[in-house]
């Protein structure tokens, strides 16, 4: 559902553009992604149809404005506000939590594309330095280490795929990290090479 | 009249071969049958019933140079083939680029203010506590002799014990808010600086649990605590 | 210096524009206020004046869009993205993680009512456990540790000032937090027994 702009930035004065607003601070709080329930909760409605309505009609204000910010509707009816990704390298000094670097990310690739892997084969592909890596990510939330005999298996967890807008389901996931390599090795090949911190 | 000095058998053929060791370059070691040579060597030694330690030596010598070259060639051929080995080079996906989301964080200044007056209560604590490590202070001249200030400290030492030995009795641990209780505010420090002493001394434990004001005490030989003490030992 | 509404949510693709959203980015990622210097870094100047030009055309941008969110100027230059306050209360329940762990933030509440305060003093009424809260609020930014002669006299910092809204004047600041405690402990004296993690 497409909104003409001239609506977008006049303030309606009514109480479905009071809802969108509310479920824009709603988004900029949680920092995740919030699922229509929450997010109905929040607009004391109990509709789903109209707060996904709603939460869609602010996906498109969003990609209306020319913002270093988004939201994205994700896979089973949620939603999430961020900053486009395209900026993140040059603003990431001032997020007060330091974000991952680039080695860590390149861990995590690895394995989310090879899951579920055994950490002696990630050492192996990656090298010693990731072992620090693995307590990371594993301390982030975004990778679980589970002791099957004598080594761990590492798989990616939900809510990594949650922050990188992916499915749960793991052969889906699969496919949309291809498509998403392909696309990065075509468009920005000199980016992979980026140092390692 | 000049005496011929006979040859020694093992500067002759096939002998010779241990006592020249140059040759062994023009030879190939595997000519040389090591066991042959020394078992003949031994045996002419013994029928001439000349028995020459220096020659056995040498003998052993060459014979162990000649072993090693032998060594050395059997290893040159057992070596790998020099041709790497064709490893499939694994794809190594590029860094997912993070998205960053702002979280606003629920602390607030009310949370901040909620914790505050538990920290207060343990300054308290803190202040009346000198800044020591419970150690005997240095003897100085402006001091009284060491001995005499000794006494005291034992004297106080002696009374702060029998105190704690009638309270014990009536409950255990013994709280230092109950010993203190009808003190002057210097008087109930100077009985702190002398627990501190007999907590030195062994006689008995303190420990405080975190964030709390109150120190308990326990006699030595008493109920013992199984969680260590904290802030004061 | 208003812009007119029909150019804010039309891409203008110019580098002005790439500088605007940018700030954007900087402002969203930091999620405190940021002095011209730092926004001056953003975008790669030197020139105060053009990034304070920009930053007053984003305010102003903002202002136009019925939005949860406000881009502030504040005094000495600084600029500020935060929810509009009278969404807070709303969506304040969705804010899950806390900025510090009750251990950190008592060492901050102490530093706070006594500052400026030696470290010593610090470690003898907190322990030594302080010295990683010490270390973990100089990296969020909450405190600095000037050295001066043997030991180190702790502040707190502006952007602790502001996070919790209180005056950067440090008279201003002690009596507020005075003021406040003292009414807060009138009412709530049961609510301080949090186990310290």
């Amino acid at each position: 559902m497409t909104v003409r702009r001239s609506e977008l930035s006049e303030p309606r004065n009514s109480a479905a553009r009071q809802d969108l607003v509310l479920l824009e601070a709603a988004l900029y709080v949680a920092g995740r992604p919030l699922n229509l329930k929450t997010l109905a909760s929040v607009i004391k409605t109990r509709s789903k149809n109209k707060t996904r309505k709603l939460a869609k009609e602010l996906v498109e204000e969003y990609r209306n404005r020319d913002s270093a910010l988004e939201i994205l509707e994700l896979e089973d009816d949620r939603f999430v506000l961020q900053l486009k990704g395209e900026y993140t390298p040059r603003v990431r000094k001032l997020a007060l939590r330091p974000l991952l670097s680039v080695g860590p990310l390149r861990t995590l690739s690895y394995i989310a594309y090879r899951q579920p892997i055994p950490q002696s084969h990630v050492i192996d592909v990656r090298g010693h330095h990731a072992y620090p890596h693995l307590k990371q990510l594993e301390d982030l939330g975004l990778i679980t280490r589970e002791k099957t005999g004598r080594t761990k298996v590492i798989r990616t967890t939900e809510f990594f795929a949650d922050y990188f807008s992916l499915s749960h389901d793991l052969r889906a996931m699969k496919q949309q990290l291809k498509g998403i390599f392909e696309s990065f090795m075509k468009f920005e090949p000199s980016e992979t090479s980026e140092k390692e911190e | 009249m000049t005496a011929q000095v006979e040859k020694p058998f093992y500067f002759n053929p096939p002998w010779n071969i241990l006592f020249e060791l140059n040759r062994l370059r023009n030879i190939k070691p595997w000519d040389i049958n090591i066991s042959y040579l020394l078992n003949s060597f031994l045996q002419e030694m013994e029928k001439s019933g000349q028995i020459d330690f220096r020659a056995s030596g040498m003998a052993v010598d060459s014979s162990s140079t000649i072993y090693l070259m032998k060594s050395k060639l059997l290893l040159k051929l057992e070596e790998a083939p020099t041709t790497p080995p064709k490893v499939k080079p694994e794809f190594l996906p590029p860094p997912l680029s993070l998205p960053f989301r702002y979280e606003l964080t629920s602390t607030t200044l009310h949370h901040l203010l909620q914790v505050l007056d538990e920290v207060l209560k343990g300054e308290r604590v803190f202040t009346v506590k000198p800044r020591v490590v419970p150690v005997l202070p240095p003897p100085s001249e402006i001091l009284p002799p060491a001995d005499v200030y000794m006494m005291e400290i034992e004297d106080h030492m002696g009374k702060l014990h029998r105190l704690l030995r009638r309270l014990t009795r009536e409950s255990t641990p013994i709280l230092f808010s109950k010993v203190v209780a009808d003190l002057e505010k210097l008087e109930a420090i100077k009985t702190f600086i002398v627990l501190l002493f007999l907590a030195q001394k062994g006689d008995v434990a303190l420990w405080q649990k975190p964030e709390l004001d109150e120190i308990y005490i326990t006699l030595a030989g008493g109920p013992a605590f199984d969680r260590p003490a904290v802030g004061i030992v």
